[in-house]
């Protein structure tokens, strides 16, 4: 589609691009005490955002911008996360980054990287949608200028990013060469007609694999992840483990399902491998990796912060499994985990954030005898760790139980028991965070007095982790359609 | 008839219940309540003998049953069996229970928990009851336990004394393990045959549904119940333990009612027992009979005296089952019932004597010892007297009823002896006949060193007084009991109690088993008996005679010195004295080695079991550790180790830590080179 | 006639080194300096699949727009390594060990 | 041979040296001249592959911007006597590790020459094409990128810039 | 809402009511609590009046009672599909009644009665769903739902080491229920609903073999799924060497809880077994019983022989625990109609025995605050009303005749003796054994000298009596007359058979 007709499916970004600016702009005009407008304005713009994006769902899946884009389903629905993910964090950082308006121009530009990410169809745009984020990324990383330990991640994170993305630039190059093009449709037409040399092939999609992979926080490539996890600032923590996550998720998915492979017959529910490569067992093994390397290294964790970020990895552990199966239903399932992941972890960073200063740090230890301290905020911190876990009745149950489903559905038992096991571990150490909390009695410590904001914000995450765990349907129903379009275009 | 034997069965049980809920508001704690409930009974009893006697029809039977559990295939129909067999044993029953009752008020008067061990005593006859009245093996077994329970209760009464609760607990244990059997056996019936009902059993039977080795198992099997609550060889060691229960309980329980219970079982089994297992039958019995019988001459103890007594008389009976002599035994068990409670009674008179004695004159001894009385003669002539009755009818001699039916099963024994063709079987009789002469001398000691002779505390001998009415009154009806005519009318022949009612209303069964040799067992021993009789009979006579002859001459006359005896024979009397030590020999076998291997077993739980899946959990919170370790020596071993090489090991220790963004550069190219180089390979 | 594989055997060699020098280099300029030989080893690989290999010359666009994030990260790295620099008067990457295990 | 193909092959030493300069040279300051040589080689082989737009840009950006931008950095992050310091490095052995095992993969990939199509095409300028193309085709990423330039300007200015007196 | 849904949530509006009671208001949290359980447990009788024998259930709706069926999660086929037969309708019962009871136990909790309360509740919704879910996937939600309130439960208000404990528990029953979840997706994708076509986690149609596919056509997937449902159930009944987290949970837990935990949760791994996994695998259960059997005599003689080892009280009920279980094991693995219907008898009988035990151990416990065997002595005579029921208690759990672990054991014995000789024979050795730590235990405490330190204990109140006399009762009643229970389970269990091969 040309330019020029492009730009009526281009709303929310565009939108979104003129907030930025106005918000650039109104910046200019705020005493360091209205800054917090900036604030509410981003969170606003990207809801609105989000609503934009909520109305194409119901277009047809189209390509725009000459090919550059496409969208459908799919993509709005990483869109909307997206958006919501951001006004989350927005509402998280409000205390913290008060008067700091940058902040959350930046934010939104991420939101922005994060509108494209999942919609990409170049391997052009790939790379940019994915500098967008992790350019940005590194700065909201290292926002906490004076902090060593902020300063310290972004940098480890601006280093491992520039090397994987640099390392996935070298693959595109790679895939171009070997097919001609830089359009990921063309691409697969190519690959598709069968005279692309494998092996290479293959290599070229490790190396991509290192960039995507860095993205989500997938073994080998997850090593900066827990420093910077602990190092950022929580709500940009919080921000990066869910949102660029999401979007990373999203263009993961893209890429396997349309370079490595594609749909069997228009829009079935099974796909083809364009080139003849492991894929499937390749992932496996790392989703394996991934969720143990994750699980075992959260366990003797003392720093919260850290041990959520390592907790971070094996979540991805859990939905790069789901992956392997290549088909609608794992899709469906990760995009559903990705809705419950966002509610639950947010919830647990929101709680650690608002915390820490009351508590005195982000460490197990700090949280002793919460329960008695403040325990609505402790029910609720039980309820994200339970959740986390994996434990019914909760949202994070019903999503493991979609991530499970899809791969024991294509007969990957033991992947699915090597996953069960693990969940079993990841209770060991969530559930420490639950029994300082609650087991641990401090008659010596006063009741901790929360704010409303806190309250409602705890209620607000954790009233879907309740309600998701008991009924899911319409979020199933929303995520289908999501891949549903996706597929019949 | 089956109205009246329920009447019997439950209203003891009424009592229990009313007792054990309300007794100790009742008046008088209630213990009216337990006399007039087994009154009714023994009352009741008493009609149905006499219908039993009216009809006089050996072969009468009747049987109701109602359904208690149906599964479908699975059934099981509780009923009562009643025919002459039962009613007899119902009427022995009553009897000594009441007469125990009545006794019970005198000696347990001003118990702390008076009303308690009547409530007990009601419970116990509700389920001896039941175990001779229910017609299905699984009921028997179901009263066979709840027996046991009492038992427990019963000798575990003086509950603060650890020796009582150790013997209580050792009796219902011992039980167990003959139950195990039992229950095996049941399990064998049931299996073949699909029902526990007797008569269908037997019907089974005789149809070949369950034979050969199968039926001897199912018959060895069942015995062992009868070895547990008998107290046969090996698992005698609870009863004498069990005298440290209240004497009247000793009467009732260990004496004439439950430890029969063996006896009645197998009786009623008999038509079930193949040859082979009739010969296990017979060789226990018989040498229970005379081990027992050693044991007692040694004891101090007048109550173990007694009840290794009872022991040795429950061998013969036993013994007499498993030689086919079925109604001779049947019959010693309810002559032998009528006075061993005498004598239990009896002994009891004299410790309640001397015990309120020792109160009085402020010692603390034990009421037990025959060592401490002597002369009681003139100070308890009832008692006295009435031992003397007992002892004599224990000791089988004529014009008592122990003659009659002691005499019956050696004549048994002999007769079965004669018949078999191996000559080993003489065993038999002989085991017989030497625990007859024994069980005279042993009693006659009993009697010489308890009422003849000289006080040996004179002090305590002073106190001594005859017992109350309550006490005496059913002494002397069970003296009465134990007179030969009792069993012999119409005939009035104290040499044999064919002739009398007893013979006309107990029939051997016919043996349900089918094989030649288990019929040829029974013919063989009826055609023998006669020619046994009379020579059964003079040995016997003549044996009792010496041994009462021994003991008058070993510790009345003093001919012959105990003492240097003793000490030239004393290997063999500390054998006797100590019970052989199977006590010990069990201790340090079986029940140290259960608590050795329990210890074991518990330790095992905790560090194996445990440790396994802890250790597994260790490995996996330590593989945190292993993947730090990874981290530290692999990743970064890689790089350092290497590079440690080259460069000075020392610089390179210090690098041995993460934290590094380009080991992690490092371990992503690493990774992904790795990955690839082993999907090409 | 110079051959396709001249260039990419090339531009294999810079990536190398530039991925050899982000490893090897404890100066986070350094660093910086290997990023930017690994992107020029992408940009020449475009080109030159845009000369060889493609009808268009696509490959020649990414290279332009790689140009121009390699500015933009350069500029962004080089503010966070200078924020390092004034917070502890050093850039040795090595030294940057706050958080570990 | 031809003075093309020496010609090239003296660019493509060039580049390589210098490329290794870079990695190898123990003072900062070198690295940073080298990679203006290696720039340079860049954007000489970029004329050999008929792409004279982007070897004007490649000049023009890297040696006139990021190449800048470094030596700034070098600067102002080493108090100036210590430019010429050694600065430490890692252990070579495991860092050419690395270097070497991604090489051989490449050069494996080179060695099974598995390319699409092998059209080389004569030179024509790429200017006016590359114009149209960016406005037309590639409208999209150049505008996107756009913001991606404000926004690492904004985060750039950001975090370089000196805190405020009273923070 | 029927019937059976108001007795099974009614707990659950109690949580719900006491969340709203201010913390200061405990007597009204416990009235709540107290009220709300015992309208379960009225509601329940009330159902069991209504109850019909001749319906058999196991695998037609049709013969379910009290059924409720509603969509829930449409598309994915899930349902809320709740009903009784003679295999369940026993356990709830017991459930309802445990739960006002274990509340009654639950009267002097020291601290944090509203959370007490309320998680105690969320638990008796959870059991008595577990029961009567009839959809794999509800069944699964109220199977793991207990696992949360159960932690807080052990974990706060228990014992000295109740954090191990808690945690121990935890991992445990989580491990076995990850397998089970395992499973339970594999069943799902593998049957078809016959009227839709489509999956279905819909137990009841996973029962019938017609409408298996793929790999439960194959023995292996079978098997392994037999496997991995086997080892989620064993390790809650516990199974031998699974069962190390019992005695610690057992201890650490307070009186009530332990109650729960033996009188219910146990019962749920053998009820799991029967209802899912012999139904849907009845050749597997088939090939694996001789397994199963030797597990259970190994728990019988195993259970019998470390509780003989141990010198504190609760751990000595808690292996007793492991070795009763061991009947059921037997019971359920010889395919009998005694066998199977004494195992199921078994399970009622021992959730009544057991909960009597742990709360008689619990009233002492409150009296003396210790547990150690040897520590007592002669209680009887400082406590007479307490050691005749303790007494009772005992004689119950040591199988004697009139209660009604007898009649499951002689049950289970006629049924698993055709089928096991050797093995009943081995197992019928527990009966001594059992004989013996009972009657050593009971000796050690009740019996002997009276420690003078417990002259003065009081005897047992009025509360706790009203507790334990119901469960005396009815283990007399149905130790004489066991039929209205069996009467029940039979239509259901042998029925049951006749899927079995």
């Amino acid at each position: 589609m040309s330019n020029l007709n492009s730009i009526q499916y281009f709303i929310p970004e565009l939108f979104l691009t003129a907030a930025i600016l106005a918000l650039i702009i109104v910046d200019l005009f705020l005493k360091r005490k209205q800054k917090s407008i900036i604030a509410y304005l981003s969170a606003a713009a990207s809801l609105v955002a989000g609503f934009l994006a909520y109305q194409q769902f119901s277009l047809p899946a189209t390509s725009i911008f000459q090919g550059m884009l496409v969208l459908d389903s799919f993509a709005i629905f990483f869109k909307i996360l997206a958006a919501f993910s951001t006004v989350i964090v927005v509402f998280i950082s409000l205390d913290k980054f008060r008067e700091t308006a940058e902040y959350f121009i930046l934010l939104l530009i991420v939101t922005l990287g994060m509108f494209i990410m999942p919609a990409v169809n170049d391997i052009l745009m790939i790379i940019i949608a994915m500098e967008i984020v992790g350019l940005i990324s590194y700065v909201l990383a290292g926002i906490h200028k004076t902090d060593l330990k902020s300063t310290e991640a972004a940098l480890k994170y601006m280093i491992y990013g520039a090397v994987s993305t640099g390392i996935m630039a070298f693959g595109f190059s790679l895939i171009y060469g070997l097919t001609g093009h830089t359009n990921l449709y063309d691409i697969q037409m190519t690959l598709a007609s069968g005279h692309v040399n494998s092996v290479a092939m293959f290599i070229a999609f490790m190396m991509v694999l290192a960039g995507l992979g860095y993205k989500i926080a997938m073994v080998p490539f997850h090593f900066w992840v827990p420093d910077v996890y602990e190092g950022a600032p929580t709500p940009v923590t919080a921000f990066l483990s869910v949102g660029p996550k999401a979007a990373g998720f999203a263009l993961f998915i893209r890429f396997l399902v349309t370079i490595v492979a594609h749909p069997s017959s228009g829009a079935a529910d099974t796909f083809v491998q364009n080139v003849d490569i492991q894929a499937p067992f390749l992932i496996a093994v790392l989703a394996v990796l991934t969720m143990t390397l994750g699980n075992f290294s959260a366990l003797n964790q003392k720093n919260i912060k850290r041990m959520l970020g390592y907790s971070a990895i094996a979540h991805v552990g859990y939905m790069v499994m789901a992956l392997v199966v290549f088909n609608k239903d794992a899709f469906g399932a990760i995009m559903f985990y990705m809705i419950v992941y966002l509610f639950m972890n947010f919830g647990a960073f929101w709680i650690l954030e608002s915390l820490s200063s009351k508590l005195g740090g982000e460490d197990i230890e700090h949280y002793k005898g919460l329960g008695y301290r403040d325990s609505f905020t402790a029910v609720s911190m039980a309820v994200f760790m339970f959740s986390l876990t994996g434990l019914p009745p909760l949202a994070g149950f019903i999503g493991k139980v979609y991530l499970f489903a899809a791969v024991i559905k294509q007969g990957w038992l033991i992947l699915a028991l090597l996953g069960v096991l693990n969940s079993v571990v990841s209770l060991f150490y969530y559930v420490s965070v639950v029994k300082a909390m609650f087991l641990k009695q401090d008659d010596e410590l006063a009741p901790i007095q929360t704010s409303l904001y806190h309250k409602i914000m705890v209620l607000i995450l954790v009233v879907p982790t309740l309600v998701l765990g008991v009924y899911w349907s319409p979020v199933i129903e929303f995520t289908t359609n999501s891949i549903g379009l996706f597929f019949g275009r | 008839m089956i109205q009246t034997a329920l009447f019997i069965w439950l209203l003891p049980l009424a009592a229990f219940t009313i007792q054990i809920l309300f007794g100790k508001r009742l008046p008088r704690k209630g213990d009216w309540v337990s006399i007039t409930a087994i009154g009714i009974s023994f009352v009741l009893a008493i009609s149905l003998l006499i219908q039993a006697l009216t009809h006089y029809d050996p072969e009468f039977v009747v049987t109701a049953s109602i359904p208690w559990i149906d599964l479908g295939s699975f059934k099981i129909n509780m009923g009562i069996y009643l025919d002459n067999l039962a009613i007899i044993m119902l009427m022995v029953v009553t009897t000594v229970s009441f007469l125990v009752h009545v006794y019970s008020l005198g000696y347990m008067k001003g118990e702390t928990y008076y009303n308690r061990f009547y409530a007990y005593l009601s419970l116990f006859s509700f389920s001896m009851l039941g175990l001779i009245l229910w017609d299905n093996l699984f009921g028997i077994y179901i009263m066979w336990e709840l027996v046991g329970i009492c038992s427990y209760l019963l000798i575990g009464f003086y509950f603060e004394k650890d020796s009582a609760a150790n013997a209580g607990k050792k009796a219902f244990i011992t039980n167990r393990v003959g139950d195990f059997g039992f229950l095996i056996g049941l399990l064998i019936v049931f299996t073949s045959l699909g029902t526990f009902n007797l008569s269908e059993i037997n019907l089974g039977v005789s149809q070949g549904m369950l034979s050969g080795g199968l039926l001897t198992a199912a018959g060895i099997l069942l015995f062992a119940g009868a070895i547990g609550k008998s107290a046969q060889f090996p698992l005698h060691v609870w009863l004498p333990d069990a005298m440290e229960g209240p004497t009247p309980v000793s009467a009732l329980i260990h004496a004439a009612t439950m430890v029969a219970a063996g006896v009645y079982l197998m009786a009623r089994l008999s038509f079930m027992l193949s040859f082979d297992a009739m010969l296990v039958v017979a060789y226990v019995g018989g040498f229970t009979a005379l081990f027992s019988a050693t044991i007692a001459i040694t004891q101090n103890d007048i109550k173990r005296v007694l009840a290794y007594s009872t022991i040795s008389q429950l061998g013969y009976m036993i013994m007499a089952i498993g030689v086919g002599a079925y109604t001779a035994g049947f019959f010693h068990l309810v002559t032998h019932a009528m006075f061993k409670a005498g004598l239990f009674l009896a002994s009891g008179s004299v410790i309640h004597a001397v015990h309120h004695s020792m109160d009085k004159i402020g010692e603390h001894g034990d009421p037990n010892d025959m060592r401490n009385m002597g002369g009681f003669k003139s100070k308890m002539p009832i008692t006295y007297l009435v031992f003397l009755i007992f002892s004599l009818a224990l000791s089988g001699i004529p014009f008592f009823s122990g003659f009659l039916s002691k005499d019956a099963i050696l004549g048994g024994s002999l007769a079965f002896a004669l018949a078999q063709h191996n000559p080993i079987h003489f065993l038999l009789p002989v085991f017989g006949f030497l625990a007859a002469a024994i069980t005279a001398f042993y009693m006659f000691r009993l009697i010489i060193m308890t009422f003849y002779g000289e006080p040996k505390k004179p002090k305590l001998f002073e106190h001594i007084h005859e017992s109350p009415k309550t006490m005496t009154i059913p002494l002397l009806t069970l003296a009465f009991l134990s007179l030969f005519f009792v069993y012999t009318i119409p005939s009035i022949n104290p040499t044999t109690g064919e002739g009398g009612w007893f013979y006309h209303l107990i029939e051997k069964p016919v043996s349900a088993v089918s094989t030649q040799l288990g019929h040829a067992v029974y013919q063989m021993t009826e055609h023998a008996e006669h020619l046994a009789h009379v020579s059964g009979l003079m040995i016997s006579i003549v044996l009792a005679l010496a041994g009462i002859l021994l003991a008058f001459a070993f510790y009345f006359w003093k001919k012959i010195d105990v003492e240097a005896l003793t000490e030239k024979i004393k290997p063999l009397y500390l054998l006797s004295l100590n019970k052989y030590y199977i006590d010990e020999i069990y201790n340090a076998t079986v029940i140290r080695g259960l608590l050795i291997w329990n210890d074991f077993l518990s330790w095992f739980d905790g560090a194996v079991i445990d440790g396994l899946v802890n250790s597994t959990a260790w490995i996996v919170r330590n593989f945190s550790v292993l993947d730090g370790l990874f981290d530290t020596y692999v990743v970064d071993g890689l790089v350092n180790g290497v590079g440690s090489a080259v460069s000075a090991f020392g610089k390179s220790l210090r690098k041995v830590q993460t934290g590094q963004i380009q080991n992690y550069v490092l371990g992503a190219v690493l990774g992904t080179a790795i990955i690839i180089i082993l999907t090409m390979i | 006639m110079i051959q396709l594989n001249s260039f990419l055997i090339i531009s294999a060699i810079v990536f190398s080194l530039g991925l050899f020098t982000v490893i090897y280099k404890k100066n986070a300029v350094g660093i910086l300096m290997g990023v930017e030989l690994i992107l020029n080893s992408v940009n020449l690989n475009f080109i030159a699949f845009s000369k060889y290999v493609d009808v268009h010359i696509n490959g020649q666009l990414v290279a332009i727009f790689i140009i121009v994030l390699a500015a933009a990260e350069a500029a962004i790295a080089l503010a966070i390594i200078l924020n390092i620099y004034r917070d502890r008067a050093n850039i040795d990457v090595t030294q940057l060990d706050e958080m570990k295990h | 041979m031809e003075a093309n193909q020496i010609l090239f092959i003296a660019i493509a030493l060039l580049t390589v040296l210098s490329a290794a300069v870079v990695a190898f040279s123990n003072k900062i300051i070198h690295s940073a001249f080298a990679l203006l040589a290696t720039f340079t080689g860049f954007a000489m082989l970029y004329v050999y592959l008929s792409a004279d737009y982007l070897a004007v840009t490649q000049i023009i950006i890297y040696v006139g911007g990021i190449l800048i931008l470094i030596i700034f950095g070098v600067l102002m992050t080493h108090k100036i006597y210590s430019t010429t310091k050694k600065t430490a490095h890692n252990s070579i052995l495991v860092s050419l590790l690395g270097g070497v095992l991604a090489a051989g993969l490449i050069l494996f990939i080179i060695s099974l020459n598995p390319w699409a199509a092998n059209i080389a095409k004569d030179f024509s300028p790429t200017t006016a094409v590359i114009g149209k193309e960016i406005l037309t085709n590639y409208l999209l990423p150049f505008e996107i990128i756009s913001v991606l330039l404000l926004g690492a300007l904004i985060g750039a200015i950001f975090i370089a810039r000196q805190e405020d007196k009273e923070k | 809402m029927g019937l059976l849904s108001l007795a099974t949530f009614f707990p659950l509006l109690g949580m719900v009511l006491i969340l709203f009671i201010p913390k200061k208001n405990i007597s009204a949290i416990k009235i709540v609590a107290l009220v709300t359980t015992f309208l379960s447990l009225v509601l329940t009788s009330y159902m069991w009046s209504q109850y019909d024998y001749s319906l058999h259930g196991i695998n037609m709706e049709s013969q379910f009672q009290f059924v409720e069926h509603f969509s829930w999660i449409a598309t994915y086929h899930i349902e809320y599909f709740i009903g009784v037969d003679g295999l369940s309708f026993p356990m709830v019962w017991l459930s309802s009644l445990l739960s006002f009871l274990a509340i009654i136990a639950s009267w002097n909790i020291p601290k944090a009665q509203k959370g007490y309360f309320s998680l105690f509740l969320l638990l008796a919704t959870s059991m008595m769903g577990v029961f009567v879910s009839l959809d794999f996937f509800l069944f699964y939600v109220f199977w793991e739902v207990m696992l949360l309130p159960m932690y807080f439960l052990i974990g706060i208000w228990g014992g000295p080491r109740r954090e191990y404990a808690a945690i121990k528990f935890f991992l445990y029953t989580l491990a076995g229920s990850v397998l089970m979840l395992l499973a339970m997706l594999a069943f799902y994708f593998n049957v078809t609903d016959p009227v839709t076509g489509g999956h279905t986690f819909n137990m009841l149609h996973m029962f019938d073999q017609n409408n298996h596919i793929g790999l439960l056509k194959t023995f292996d997937g079978r098997f392994w799924l037999y496997i991995a449902l086997f080892i989620g159930f064993a390790i809650k009944v516990p199974v031998f060497p699974f069962h190390t987290w019992l005695p610690d949970a057992h201890v650490e837990a307070p009186t009530a809880i332990s109650v729960i935990l033996a009188g219910i949760l146990l019962k749920m791994g053998t009820y799991g077994l029967i209802r899912i996994s012999y139904p849907i695998l009845p050749d597997i259960a088939r090939y694996t019983s001789y397994a199963l059997a030797v597990l259970g005599v190994i728990n019988i003689l195993y259970g019998a022989f470390v509780a003989m080892a141990q010198k504190d009280l609760k751990k000595l009920v808690a292996y007793s625990s492991v070795s009763h279980m061991g009947f059921v094991m037997l019971g359920m693995a010889v395919f009998t109609e005694a066998g199977i219907n004494g195992a199921v008898f078994q399970m009622f009988s021992h959730g009544i025995i057991t909960a009597m035990l742990f709360l008689l151990v619990g009233v002492i416990y409150d009296r003396a605050h210790h547990r150690e065997i040897d520590g007592f002595g002669g209680l009887a005579v400082s406590m007479p009303v307490y050691t005749g029921i303790a007494s009772l208690a005992f004689f119950a759990a040591l199988g004697l005749p009139g209660f009604t672990g007898f009649i499951a054991e002689a049950m289970v014995f006629i049924g698993a003796f055709p089928v096991y000789r050797v093995l009943t024979i081995i197992a019928a050795l527990g009966i001594i054994i059992t004989a013996g730590y009972i009657l050593w235990m009971v000796q050690r405490v009740f019996l002997g000298k009276l420690n003078p330190k417990y002259e003065n204990i009081g005897d047992i109140n009025t509360r706790e009596l009203s507790m334990l006399i119901p469960l005396g009762i009815l283990t007399i009643f149905f130790g004489i007359y066991p039929m209205p229970v069996l009467n029940m389970m039979k239509m259901s269990l042998n029925y049951l058979l006749t899927l079995i091969p």
